[in-house]
């Protein structure tokens, strides 16, 4: 089984174990992901505010790409770069004229026959019919599921049933042995964009959600976005000053969460490259029972 | 062939029809419309791809009505006629059975309206190509060489009415035509006479016409008529989503609206 | 030769354009002189076949004009007319006649002065059209040609 | 032969100081069947109006064109002249040349001219004018009432006291509608019960009311004056002849755990029950979908138990066929629920409430005893936030409008918790804050300034739970646009008030037209406000569109004295310009195909099928369409629409349109 693998900036540098387990989980799975040869940016980060046409360009090029390169379908795990791609097909598919601009801004056909998934939908389709035989072990842990904002919205791009209290993540990480948590903050903002400009910003948000999954007991959190990983993984310190005291909980990527129940060992899901040390998590699992 | 007789024999003798409305062989290659009243006639029925000609238009007719249960071997078009009638009330004083031969040449006979709308439904045949593209290039013309074009196809027009005689849709018992209270289109055959009655139609069938193309057929001086009502289901369907001759409860797109119907006309 | 002075037909409703056109009176708005208006209870009540049959009489232009969508006096007799002139444009553009020739327009009781603009405009364009002549030609031509044939056996 | 009368008037100068107005008159006495014409100073004085008569008399005039001011100034006038004289009034034309011609053209000969050809034009209608009568339908004096709210009480006694007869439908087991389960009212704070069930037992009491209870309305057909309605009386499996009443049976009965609609869900009620205390008529019912004996055919305690020996399984609904002359409809409201609104939980959370659970809660008769607690536990709740506008003015939610009632139950509702609970805090969430009506902005004012509440213009962008408190978060537009969190006790939406789950049928059943909310549209949003695009059929309330109850009741009353002008006589007048379907002799019958197309074209739903039958075998010979005079309005969209021109409208015919246009043209201009 093929499926066509849209990697985005984040997948190659900061998120690299996100991609990594990823592919380790499909791997075992027997799923063979296939990068878009000469893939570009998504645009996610500023084109679209600066300039309309090129926000859609940017994407199409890479669709296009993977049009020629012969694939029906690709995952697209990074939420911003699923946006951008899904909102720029939506846009070409809904007008004609939009097609004909951006066909000739890329200088390629455009047939927007490509099947954008998300992670949730790759997973769902592809991992969780074969998912049970490779599963062999249980996290036996609590986890917060947290979704921020693109992986949820806009609601007719991400197509959630509930945008507001999705529970995609949760049903993932129940076949991998947790006990997910109900809680407050699955969809509040981790202050993505302040990532670097504002980092005071950022803590201050991103240190609301880590407070309360703490408060309401969570060994893990469990993300699947890049953006939501560097901000609730990278900005401990900030986030220590401002809610002045210590969360030490870590946070994974459903990649890794899964891997992990796989019985696919730490390092090759990248669980070494964290900043917040990934011990608590790992030291919960438990075999499954036959 | 055969399959087709023995059914129509069938249902003369369980009592279903006393007339049956279907196709003959012709000296031409186009079969011709047969009437057949008793089961020794049935050897002649036939069904062709070349049988073209809308039944329907028969069923208005009293000297049809008056066999009481009538057969009528349909074509798509024919079918089409059949459900557009059907939601334009025609068949009150009829009992009507309706047969078909589908394309792997099985004979259906349908057992209700119901059915006919259904097979419709999936068998909705596109416009046909050739008055696709005669629209095309027509578009394709200055304002006024349309106007020439088709000002010179209506100087010939000799007011026979045929393309009214051989459509299932004009069945109005007196025509706007035959008015004279007041006088609307100018009796004699003159073009602007000639224009106005085919504006009219045109109008007329607007959304009821189920492109049978039969008045183009018809047309003993070969003015391409049809092509009008063509191009009114094509506008009607791309303005408003309306498809003539597809649903029992019609959906006819000049006796409804919406109220953000848009144009781009209207000052 | 004098100016060419356009007769133009102006099918109006009861309600808002025939008002409208009362009201470009009483505020003394001036206009054209060219318009000739006839009063229907609702442009749902304008039937396509007047239109033609002003034109087959010689006029040179037509107005059509009525309550504003939502605001028809009926409720939704102007929705119905919309419908039918979007139809109605359509075959006499397929057929190529000279749709420039009639305006179809919304005029509330309360646009006196809109009217007032719209049969100056209709009136400026119809000018600058010159007469409308393609329907005499039709049957002049043919008669005349007709007739020529004739002399000439 | 035609003998027309054309009289010129120079309005004073108004028309003769633009128009050659002898001119015009000379003109016109050349014309063809004009007998006689005349210009004179002032057409629509009474001496003026006299030569009018005088001259039909003298001339035996048939018909006569006035060359005036606008036929929306003086038609009327001259008709009435015209009839004097001894015409029919419907042979007297307008040629408008003061509106249309002398006021908007200078002094020149082009203006005279189409003064001349307006005229032409009119004398030409006139020449196929036929005499019209008006038409005279025969009215029902009783009214049918639907819906038992304060809207339709209200209604049903103003037509009751008037001496007419009234018939109410109610679909639910008692009258009383949305306002029996408010607490108090605004902007008195009066008991909403006190109020209303008084009215509710006069009701009852009246000997000109018929009161169907837990009965729905199945069809109407006909039409003004003469409607034939079909009841439903759905089986209430209890005799209302036999019961009294008692409350044994509900006592008794074993299902208890079925949500109370009355108490908004936050109580319990029985399988069979009445659905208040104070309930009008005080009876009980059946709830079938629910009972025991109805799903799994065993029980029958209330049966055992009643001493009435009321209870009746075997009871079947009943169909029955009423007449009525006009038809209040008065079918309330509804309100979004809580599980509308995701950002709030999808109504998961227990101590987020709607309006009218709050309106229960607060209520003396409610589950609480009036005792504001929360759902989840009982507790009282120390902090209470209100949202108004859940839902309404938001595009996003499908719901552009305002829902009218919420500012101010909202302030209502703080109020009443501030004053049942002194130390609680209460806190408004709003986006403007609207109380236009009488004592209504002093009512919000004194619950911010004397009741201390809290309010804060901006909006609520979430709600979660934690640790048993509700966290609110929000803004405050008017400080800097600061985020606001709140940890509350309980939330309450005041949420967008909706048209009813079946509003849609209930419109399709009347034939009368509704909006895209599906609230019912009124005849016209200014000048008919109370009466349907169908004759005869009102409306009342919130049916309509949000109302508060003084709106509502006024509403009603306006709709009650509307029917009661239509009973105040015994047959009704309307104008004759209605739209006819042409008949001919057999076999043809009529032109008209049957097509019945034309059915849908009709605003007012006037056109029917129509079966022509042999007079003897009563075969049928032909179906046609046929036009309800009594419900036609005139404006003659189907005639534009018959393919062939079997339906024609009186006064302005095909012949007198097409005569007119050809008048018209056929002269230089």
């Amino acid at each position: 089984m093929k499926v066509g693998f849209y990697p985005g900036c984040s997948l190659e540098g900061s998120s690299k174990e996100y991609s990594k387990s990823l592919f380790a989980v499909s791997e075992k799975c027997g799923i063979t992901l296939e990068e878009i040869k000469d893939w570009s940016c998504c645009g996610a980060s500023a084109a679209h505010s600066l300039n309309h046409d090129l926000s859609i360009a940017l994407p199409a090029r890479t669709l296009a790409l993977a049009e020629k390169q012969g694939l029906s379908e690709i995952v697209i795990p990074c939420a911003a770069c699923y946006g951008r791609l899904a909102a720029s097909q939506q846009a070409i598919l809904n007008d004609k004229a939009i097609l004909e601009k951006t066909e000739k801004y890329i200088d390629m056909a455009f047939t927007g026959n490509v099947q954008l998934l998300t992670v949730f939908e790759f997973l769902q389709k592809y991992i969780f019919p074969v998912a049970d035989q490779y599963i062999v072990d249980k996290l036996n842990q609590k986890t917060a599921c947290y979704y921020g904002c693109l992986l949820a919205r806009p609601k007719d791009l991400t197509k959630l049933e509930r945008p507001e209290n999705p529970m995609e993540m949760e049903k993932v990480m129940e076949k991998a042995g947790a006990t997910p948590i109900d809680w407050a903050f699955k969809t509040e903002c981790c202050g993505a964009g302040f990532s670097m400009s504002r980092t005071d910003l950022v803590a201050k948000l991103s240190g609301r959600i880590l407070e309360d999954a703490a408060e309401r007991g969570a060994d893990s959190i469990i993300v699947a976005c890049p953006m939501c990983h560097s901000n609730l993984d990278l900005r401990r310190p900030e986030i220590k000053k401002q809610l002045k005291k210590d969360i030490n909980i870590p946070v994974l990527f459903i990649t890794q969460a899964l891997g992990l129940s796989m019985g696919i060992s730490a390092k090759e899901l990248g669980l070494d490259k964290h900043f917040v040390p990934t011990g608590k998590a790992v030291s919960c699992i438990v075999k499954k029972e036959a | 062939m055969k399959l087709l007789q023995n059914k129509v024999a069938e249902l003369f003798e369980n009592g279903t029809i006393n007339l049956m409305i279907g196709f003959k062989e012709a000296l031409t290659k186009q079969p011709v419309p047969c009437f057949i009243e008793k089961a020794s006639e049935i050897e002649q029925l036939i069904y062709t791809k070349d049988c073209k000609n809308n039944l329907s238009v028969y069923l208005h007719k009293p000297e049809v009505k008056q066999a009481g249960k009538i057969g009528i071997l349909a074509n798509i078009a024919t079918l089409r006629a059949l459900v557009q009638l059907t939601s334009e009330n025609q068949f009150w004083d009829i009992e009507k059975t309706v047969l078909t031969v589908n394309d792997k040449e099985e004979v259906i006979v349908f057992s209700d309206m119901e059915e006919v709308e259904a097979y419709v439904q999936a068998n909705f045949p596109e416009f046909s190509e050739e008055d696709l593209k005669l629209l095309d290039y027509l578009e394709s013309l200055s304002r006024e060489d349309r106007w020439k074009y088709w000002t010179e196809q209506f100087s010939a027009c000799i007011k026979c009415y045929a393309c009214r005689a051989v459509c299932p849709m004009c069945y109005c018992p007196q025509c706007t035509v035959e008015c004279n209270q007041p006088q609307w289109i100018k009796t004699s055959a003159q073009t602007t006479g000639n224009l106005e009655w085919h504006i009219m139609r045109a109008m007329h069938l607007a959304g009821r016409c189920i492109n049978c193309g039969e008045c183009g057929r018809i047309c003993p001086v070969g003015i391409p008529v049809h092509l009008l009502t063509v191009k009114m289901n094509q506008d009607l369907f791309k303005e408003f989503g309306t498809k003539s001759g597809f649903a029992l409860k019609g959906d006819y797109a000049l006796n409804s609206f919406k109220p953000d119907d848009k144009e781009g006309f209207i000052k | 030769m004098s100016e060419f002075e356009p007769k133009i037909v102006a099918f109006v409703c009861n309600w808002c354009t025939y008002a409208g056109a009362d009201l470009a009176g009483t505020s003394r708005t001036q206009y054209a002189s060219n318009v000739r208006i006839v009063r229907f209870p609702c442009t749902g009540r304008i039937d396509f076949m007047l239109l033609m049959k002003a034109f087959e009489n010689g006029a040179d232009g037509v107005i059509v004009s009525g309550c504003h969508p939502n605001d028809c006096h009926y409720t939704s007799g102007n929705f119905h007319a919309r419908r039918r002139w979007i139809v109605f444009r359509s075959i006499l553009d397929l057929i190529g006649f000279d749709t420039d020739r009639i305006t179809f327009s919304w005029v509330s009781a309360a646009e006196g002065k809109k009217w007032a603009n719209l049969v100056d405009e209709v009136t400026d364009k119809i000018k600058a059209k010159g007469p409308f002549t393609d329907l005499d030609k039709l049957d002049g031509v043919q008669l005349k040609e007709l007739y020529d044939e004739a002399i000439t056996k | 032969m035609a003998r027309i009368g054309v009289f010129i008037c120079h309005c004073g100068e108004n028309i003769s100081a633009t128009v050659d107005v002898a001119k015009v008159a000379e003109e016109a006495a050349k014309m063809p069947g004009v007998a006689y014409a005349m210009d004179y100073k002032y057409m629509c004085s009474d001496p003026g109006q006299t030569k009018i008569i005088e001259a039909i008399k003298e001339h035996k005039l048939t018909g006569i064109v006035v060359g005036a001011c606008s036929p929306r100034m003086h038609e009327a006038t001259f008709r009435k002249a015209a009839e004097k004289g001894g015409i029919n009034p419907f042979l007297c034309e307008i040629a408008n040349l003061r509106e249309q011609v002398s006021w908007v053209h200078p002094r020149t000969e082009a203006t005279t001219r189409k003064a001349i050809d307006i005229v032409r034009t009119i004398v030409n209608k006139v020449s196929k004018d036929t005499p019209l009568f008006p038409i005279k339908v025969p009215v029902t004096k009783t009214a049918l009432v639907i819906g038992g709210g304060i809207a339709g009480i209200q209604a049903a006694l103003d037509i009751a006291n008037a001496g007419h007869q009234v018939i109410m439908v109610e679909k639910s087991p008692s009258i009383g509608g949305h306002m029996s389960q408010l607490s108090e009212t605004f902007p008195t704070l009066d008991c909403s019960q006190c109020i209303l069930t008084p009215r509710m037992v006069e009701v009852a009491q009246h000997p000109n009311i018929t009161l169907h209870t837990f009965a729905e309305v199945e069809s109407v057909s006909g039409f003004v004056g003469n409607f034939d309605v079909k009841v439903r009386l759905k089986a209430r499996s209890v005799d209302m002849s036999k019961c009294t009443g008692c409350g044994t049976c509900w006592q008794k009965c074993p299902s208890k755990k079925i949500p109370d609609e009355f108490n908004a869900g936050l109580s319990y009620r029985t399988a069979i029950y009445s659905p208040f205390p104070q309930a009008v008529p005080n009876k009980p019912v059946i709830d079938r979908a629910n009972c025991n004996y109805f799903q799994k055919g065993k029980c029958g305690i209330c049966k055992k138990v009643c001493p009435a020996g009321a209870i009746d399984y075997e009871m079947e609904d009943e169909i029955i066929d009423i007449k009525v002359g006009a038809i209040v409809t008065a079918t309330g409201f509804d309100i979004k629920h809580t599980d509308f609104f995701p950002e709030y939980g999808y109504g998961e959370f227990k101590d987020v409430i709607d309006g009218l659970q709050f309106e229960r809660l607060a209520s003396a008769s409610g589950p609480t005893s009036g005792e504001i607690r929360r759902p989840s536990d009982g507790k009282i709740p120390e902090k209470i936030v209100f949202l108004a506008c859940s839902g309404s003015r938001d595009k996003a939610k499908g719901i552009e409008y305002c829902s009218k009632i919420c500012c101010m139950y909202t302030a209502k509702h703080a109020m009443l918790y501030k004053h049942k609970h002194h130390e609680g805090n209460a806190y408004v969430f709003y986006m403007d804050i609207r109380s236009a009506g009488k004592n209504y902005d002093e009512f919000v004012r004194r619950a911010i300034e004397e009741d201390d509440v809290h309010y804060i213009r901006g909006r609520v962008s979430r709600i979660y739970e934690k640790d048993g408190k509700l966290i609110v978060k929000g803004v405050d537009t008017l400080m800097n646009a600061e985020p606001v969190e709140i940890e509350a006790d309980m939330v309450v939406l005041a949420t967008a008030v909706v048209a009813n789950p079946d509003a849609e049928s209930v419109a399709q059943k009347m034939h009368i037209s509704y909006d895209k909310h599906h609230f019912f549209a009124e005849a016209h949003p200014k000048l008919r406000p109370v009466e349907t695009n169908t004759a005869g059929i009102m409306l009342a309330g919130a049916c309509q569109t949000a109302k508060d109850i003084p709106d509502t009741v006024s509403q009603a009353s306006a709709a009650a004295s509307k029917i009661m002008g239509l009973f105040s006589s015994d047959e009704m007048t309307r104008e004759p310009v209605v739209a006819v379907v042409n008949r001919c002799m057999p076999p043809l019958f009529t032109t008209c195909t049957g097509c019945l197309l034309c059915l849908e074209v009709c605003p007012y739903h006037a056109i029917e099928r129509e079966e022509i039958k042999d007079r003897r075998t009563g075969e049928i010979l032909k179906v046609a369409a046929k036009v309800n005079a009594g419900l036609c309005q005139g404006c003659g969209t189907c005639v534009a629409f018959c393919r062939n021109k079997s339906i024609d409208l009186q006064g302005f015919s095909n012949q007198q349109m097409l005569s007119e246009v050809v008048a018209l043209l056929n002269k230089p201009f």
